[in-house]
C-alpha cells in the first residue's frame, strides 16, 4: 500500500560533490516490497517548488523503519531538500513502483550491477539483498569526475567493484561499457543515464537485463500519463506502460528506451 | 443538514468537489486512497473515439506555483472506457461526468452518443479546449461560431446534460460562453489550462517534447476567478470553476466567483488526499463564515445577496 | 569584452537588462539604493497628456507567485514628466524608454510627439495593453487593425524608435504582433499582465477596489515564454521580454525564447536590487554555459544556430 | 537610508491570542528615525509568499542593534512568519516611511495615545521617547476581547492606561471613543482601524491630532504607486500621498481617510 506520511529526518549528509545521503523513519517503510522502488517527496510545504521529487530508495531497514536516500543537489527542489536538518519532517508519498525482481536469479548465478552517477542508489539495497541470498555480485559504477563517487566501499564490501570517471580522474578512464565488455555474468541490473541503458540493451540482447528507467512525472501513482514509454512490440500503437507504476524497472525488450 | 449538496443539471451532488478531467485518470489509482464514493462526481480523462497514446515525453514541466503539461489526450478508446473504465467506477457511489474528445466533429457527437449511454455517466463535458493537440480542440475552443454548432450537435445525440469546458486562451470568454450557451450547453466548465512553456536552460529548448504545454495549478487561479466571475454575470447556466484549488478556502472564492461546484486538478498530484481533506474542511469552513450552506456563497462577488435558483440541492 | 551590450533600435545598452514600466515609478526610489547607470535602460511609468489619479485603492492584491495590480496609469502627466522627471533621470548615464498611454487615439500621438522629444529618452513603449483603466488601453491591445492604426499614428510623429508593449490577453498574439509590426513598430515588449481577481474570503468581495487587475509575477513567465516562442519566429522587429524575470537564470531563459533584451517588473519589490544583481550575474551564467555574447542565445529555442542580425553590439 | 539586510532573529514569542513580539538584530536599526517607521519583511525565500510585509516597529535599541515588532499571525505570510525561531536569519527591508513627530510636542503637555488592536505597537516606542521627553502621557488601547489585550503592564509604566475590549471581556466595555471623551489633554496620537481613525479626527476636529494609516503594499518604498490616499484639499483631483513614503503617519485633515 503506497502511504503518505510525514516523515523525520534520521541523518542527512553531504557523500560526494553535492550527492546527498538522506535517511528518514517512516510507517510507510513496512511497505516496501523490493529494491529499485522510489517515494516522492515534497520537500517544502508551501508551493515553491509545486510538485513532488521522485527519488529512489537506495537502502531500507524493516527494524528500524528507515529508508535511505542518495540524491544529487541540481534543481530548486533537490537544493531545498538538501537544506533539511535531522529532526526536521518531510512529507514522504510512496513506496511507489515496482523496483528489482530477485526472485528470478538462482544462487551461484553471477550478476552485474551497472549504475551510472545518480542511478548507481537503488543498486545498493539490491546488491544487499543479492548477496544475502548467495549470489555473486559485480559492481560496475560510472561517475563523471572523482569528486562525484559515492559509495564505493559499501559496493565493495558485497563484491568485486569497478569504478569508471569519464575523465579518468578516478578509477578507470572511460564508461561503465568498456569494463563490461572484459566481464563475465549471467545477467544484468542496471540504472543510469538513457544513453548508457541504451547501449547495454543493444550490446547484451542474449542476455538477461533489467533497467530500471527515469521519466519526468505529475503523480507518480499512474493517474496522469506522464511517464509513458511506448511498448517495444508496438513501436507505433497506442500500447504503452507508465514509468512510475508499471516501471521504474523493465526488462530489457520491453519498453522503447 | 448536509451543507455541502448541489443540483446541477443532471447531476445530484452529495457535495461539490469532484477531481477535474485528466488529473484523476479514471479513478483506479485513487481508489488505493480513499472511497472514491465520498466525491461529489468524477471527471475521467478525455475519451476519444479511438486509442490514442498522446504525445512524446516529457509531458510535464513545472513552472512557479504550476506545471505545464502535453499529455495529448493519450486514451484507451471509447470502446475500452465503455467496457472497463466505467464499470470499474460504476462500484462506487459517485456520478461520473465524461470529458468527451475529437479532432472532428463527428469524433465529438460518437463520443457523446456512446458514452453518454452508460448508466453511471450523469453529464458529459465537452473538451473544446484542450491545447495540447494539433487537430480540433483548441478550434473549437476558440471561435465562437465553431463552438456553437459543435454544443448542438452533441446536445442532439447525448442523452445527459452537457458541460463545455471553456479555454481561457481567448480575448472574450464572456462571448465563448454565450455562443456555447445558444448551442445548448446545460453547463459550463472552466477552465482549462493556459498556453505556456518552459525552456532548457541547459540545452535551451522546450523541456515538453510537444514544446507548449497547459499551465495549471495555483498559479492561473487569478485568471480563473476572473473569467467565472465575469461569466457568471452573463450566462444562466451553471458553472463548475476550476483551476489551482488547493483548499476548502480556494473552493469558496470560487463559489463566490459565481462557480456552483469545483474541479480540483493539480493538487491531487501534489497531495493524493486533497479531495476527501476539502471536503472534511469545508462545513466549518462555512461554519465560520457565517453561512448555512455552500450555495450561499456562489455569485456573492458580484450579487447583493440571494441565491441562483438552480444550485441548492 | 562586455558579454552584455546590445543594440537594438534607438537603443545602446550596457546590458540588456531593465526595469519594467510601472513598477519603478520614475526611478527616484531606486536610486537610493543603487546608481542607475548600471542599468540597461529604464522602461519609465506611462505617461498620459493629463496628471491621473488612477484607481481606489486596495489597488494590489497577492496571488500565487504572483501579483495584481490595478493602479489605473497614476502620473504626474506630460508637463511634469517632462519638466521634472526626466531631467532628474538625466544626470544618469542610462537611456529611457517612455511608456505611452491614453484613452483617445489623440492622448497617444500628443504624448509620443513631446516626450519622444526629450534628449534622454531613446525609445518609446506605446502601451496599449493595459487591462486597468476602463476606455482606451485594453481596446487598442486586442484588435488587431485599431493596434496597427494606433502604431502609424506615433510613428509619425514620434522622434525615436517606437515599441509596442502586447497584451497576452488575447487568443492570438502572433496577429497582433504583425499586425503593430505592418504598423510600423521597430520592436515589440511583451507581455504586460494577464487580467485576473482575487476575491476576500471574508467580505465575499474582489480585493482590488477596482475588481479586476492585471496578474505579474513568476506566476505568469510560461505564458511569457510561449508567446514570444510565437511571436519571434513570426515578425522581424526584436523583443523585449517581460514576466516574472527573478534571476539571470530567467533572463536566459527569455533570450532562448526569442527576446534581445529583457524588463524587471515585480521582482523590484521583493528585492530592489534585483536588477544590479541580475546584471551581475549573467556573465558568470553565459560562461557556464558555454556563451560568449548573450546575443548567442536569442531564439535558440526555436533556431539551429546563428544570430539574428540587429542585437550584436 | 533604507537597507536591505538579513537579521537575525534574537526571540519570537506568543503575547496574546496570535499576537506575537518578535525582536531581530541588525545593521538597519542606526537608521530608524522616529517611533512610527515599519520594515517590510520577506517572511520566507522562496516564492511562497511572493511579497513582503509591511509591519511596524514597535520598540527598538540603538545600543543592540535591535527592533522589535508586534504582529498578529492572521494570513499566509505573517503565519510563516510566526514558525521562525531564534538564531534564524530574516530579510528585512526598513526602516521605511516617516513615523510620528516628537518634535512639536513640549514639556509639561498632555499626550493621548489612542491605539486599535494590532494598531497598538508603534505607539509603544513613541509613548517610551514622550515620556523620556517629560511629556505626560495616557494611553487609550482598545481590543476586540480578553484573549487579544497586550502590552497593558507596559504601557503602564509610561503613565495612565485604559484598556477596552468590544465585548466587555476584560477592562472597559466599548470603544477607545467612548474612553476619549472623559480625558483632557492637548495632542492625540493614533493608529489603528480606519474606522477608529474616522471617528476620531471628526470628533477631534480642534485638536492636534496624528494618525498611521495602513494600505496594501507592493514596494514599500513609493515606487508603484499601489498605497496611495488622496490629499483632503482636492478630494476629486490628482493630489495625493503615499502611505509607505510620505506616511504612514499624517497629521490629521491632511489625507482622506
Ligand atoms: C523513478 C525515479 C527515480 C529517481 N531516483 C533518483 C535518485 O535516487 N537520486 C537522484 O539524485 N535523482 C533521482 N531521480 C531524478 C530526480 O527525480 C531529479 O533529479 C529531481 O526530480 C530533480 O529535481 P530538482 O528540484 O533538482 O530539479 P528542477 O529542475 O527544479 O525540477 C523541475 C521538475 O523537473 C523534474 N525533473 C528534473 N530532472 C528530472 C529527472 N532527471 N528525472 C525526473 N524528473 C526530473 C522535477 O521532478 C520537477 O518536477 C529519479 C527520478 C525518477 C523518475
Ligand atoms: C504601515 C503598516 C504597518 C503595519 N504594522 C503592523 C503591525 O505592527 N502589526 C501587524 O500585525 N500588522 C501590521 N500591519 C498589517 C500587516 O501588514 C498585515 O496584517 C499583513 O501584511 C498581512 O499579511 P498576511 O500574510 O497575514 O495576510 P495575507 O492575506 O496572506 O496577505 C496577502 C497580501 O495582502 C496584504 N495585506 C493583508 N492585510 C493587510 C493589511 N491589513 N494591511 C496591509 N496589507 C495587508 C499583505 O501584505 C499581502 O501582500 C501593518 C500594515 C501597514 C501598511
Ligand atoms: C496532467 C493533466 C492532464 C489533463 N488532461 C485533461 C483532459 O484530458 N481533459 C480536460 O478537459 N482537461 C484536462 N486537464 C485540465 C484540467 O482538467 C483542469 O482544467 C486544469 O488543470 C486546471 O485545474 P488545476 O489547476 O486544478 O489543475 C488536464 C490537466 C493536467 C494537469
Ligand atoms: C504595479 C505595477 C504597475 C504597472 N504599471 C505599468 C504601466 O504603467 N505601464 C505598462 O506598460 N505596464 C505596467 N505594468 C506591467 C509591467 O511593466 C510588466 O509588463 C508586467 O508586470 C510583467 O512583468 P513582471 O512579471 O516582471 O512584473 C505594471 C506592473 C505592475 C506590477
Ligand atoms: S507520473 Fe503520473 S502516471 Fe506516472
Ligand atoms: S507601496 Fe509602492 S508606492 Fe507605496
Amino acid at each position: 500500500m503506497i502511504q503518505k506520511e510525514l516523515c523525520k529526518i534520521l541523518s542527512q549528509k553531504e557523500i560526494a560533490s553535492d550527492i546527498y545521503e538522506l535517511t528518514i523513519n517512516g510507517e510507510l517503510v513496512s511497505q516496501i516490497t523490493s529494491p529499485g522502488q522510489f517515494v516522492h517527496i515534497k520537500v517544502s510545504n508551501g508551493l515553491d517548488p509545486l510538485l513532488r521529487r521522485p527519488i529512489s530508495i537506495s537502502s531500507y531497514d524493516f527494524e528500524q523503519k528507515s529508508l535511505t536516500m542518495i540524491y544529487r543537489k541540481d534543481g530548486r527542489g533537490t537544493s531545498m531538500l538538501a537544506e533539511l536538518r535531522p529532526g526536521m519532517f518531510v512529507d514522504i508519498l510512496g513506496p511507489l513502483g515496482n523496483g528489482f525482481s530477485v526472485d528470478e536469479i538462482s544462487i551461484g548465478d553471477t550478476v552485474l550491477l551497472v549504475g551510472g552517477g545518480i542511478g548507481v542508489p537503488p543498486l545498493y539495497e539490491l546488491s544487499n539483498q543479492l548477496v544475502e541470498k548467495g549470489v555473486k555480485v559485480i559492481h560496475v559504477l560510472g561517475f563523471q569526475t572523482a569528486s562525484a563517487v559515492f559509495y564505493e566501499e559499501e559496493f565493495l564490501k558485497n563484491g568485486e567493484t569497478y569504478v569508471t570517471t569519464v575523465d579518468g580522474s578516478y578509477g578507470i578512464k572511460g564508461f561503465v561499457t568498456d569494463v563490461m565488455k572484459e566481464l563475465q555474468f549471467d545477467c544484468i541490473y542496471t540504472c543510469g543515464p538513457t544513453l548508457m541503458l541504451r547501449a547495454i540493451e543493444q550490446n547484451y540482447s542474449d542476455k538477461k537485463v533489467f533497467l530500471s528507467l527515469e521519466e519526468r512525472m505529475g503523480c507518480g501513482i499512474g493517474a496522469c500519463f506522464a511517464c509513458v514509454c511506448k511498448k517495444k512490440d508496438d513501436p507505433t500503437g497506442v500500447s504503452y506502460k507508465k514509468v512510475c507504476s508499471d516501471g521504474p524497472v523493465f526488462r530489457a525488450g520491453e519498453v522503447l528506451i | 443538514m448536509n451543507r455541502l449538496s448541489i443540483e446541477l443539471p443532471g447531476l445530484n451532488l452529495k457535495n461539490p468537489i469532484m477531481p477535474a478531467s485528466g488529473c484523476f485518470g479514471f479513478g483506479r489509482e485513487y481508489s488505493q486512497f480513499y472511497d472514491l464514493s465520498v466525491l461529489g462526481a468524477i471527471m475521467i480523462k478525455a475519451t476519444t473515439v479511438e486509442p490514442r497514446f498522446g504525445n512524446a515525453t516529457p509531458r510535464v514541466a513545472e513552472t512557479s506555483a504550476g506545471m505545464l503539461n502535453a499529455i495529448g489526450l493519450q486514451n484507451p478508446g471509447l470502446k475500452k472506457v465503455l467496457s472497463e473504465e466505467l464499470p470499474f467506477l460504476s462500484q462506487y457511489d459517485v456520478p461520473i461526468i465524461a470529458n468527451v474528445a475529437g479532432s472532428l466533429e463527428e469524433d465529438y457527437v460518437e463520443v457523446a452518443r456512446e458514452i453518454s449511454k452508460a448508466p453511471n455517466v450523469h453529464a458529459l463535458e465537452l473538451n473544446i479546449s484542450c491545447p495540447n493537440v494539433k487537430t480540433g480542440g483548441i478550434a473549437f475552443g476558440t471561435i465562437p461560431e465553431i463552438a456553437k454548432q459543435l454544443t448542438r450537435k452533441v446536445k442532439e445525440v447525448s442523452e445527459v446534460p452537457v458541460y463545455v469546458k471553456l479555454s481561457p486562451n481567448v480575448t472574450n470568454i464572456v462571448e465563448m460562453a454565450k455562443a456555447v450557451e445558444a448551442g445548448g450547453a446545460d453547463g459550463l466548465t472552466m477552465i482549462n489550462t493556459l498556453i505556456g512553456m518552459r525552456l532548457d536552460l541547459k540545452t535551451g529548448k522546450p523541456i515538453l517534447a510537444n514544446r507548449t504545454g497547459g499551465l495549471s495549478g495555483p498559479a492561473i487561479k487569478p485568471v480563473a476567478i476572473r473569467m467565472i466571475h465575469e461569466v457568471s454575470q452573463a450566462v444562466e447556466i451553471p458553472i463548475i470553476g476550476m483551476g489551482g484549488v488547493e483548499t476548502a478556502g480556494d473552493v469558496i472564492e470560487y463559489f463566490y466567483a459565481g462557480a456552483s461546484a469545483v474541479a480540483v486538478g493539480t493538487a491531487n498530484f501534489v497531495d493524493p488526499f486533497v479531495c476527501p481533506t476539502i471536503i472534511e474542511e469545508l462545513p466549518e469552513l462555512l461554519e465560520k463564515l457565517g453561512f448555512e450552506h455552500i450555495s450561499e456563497c456562489t455569485g456573492r462577488s458580484w450579487k447583493e445577496n440571494g441565491q441562483l435558483a438552480y444550485n441548492r440541492a
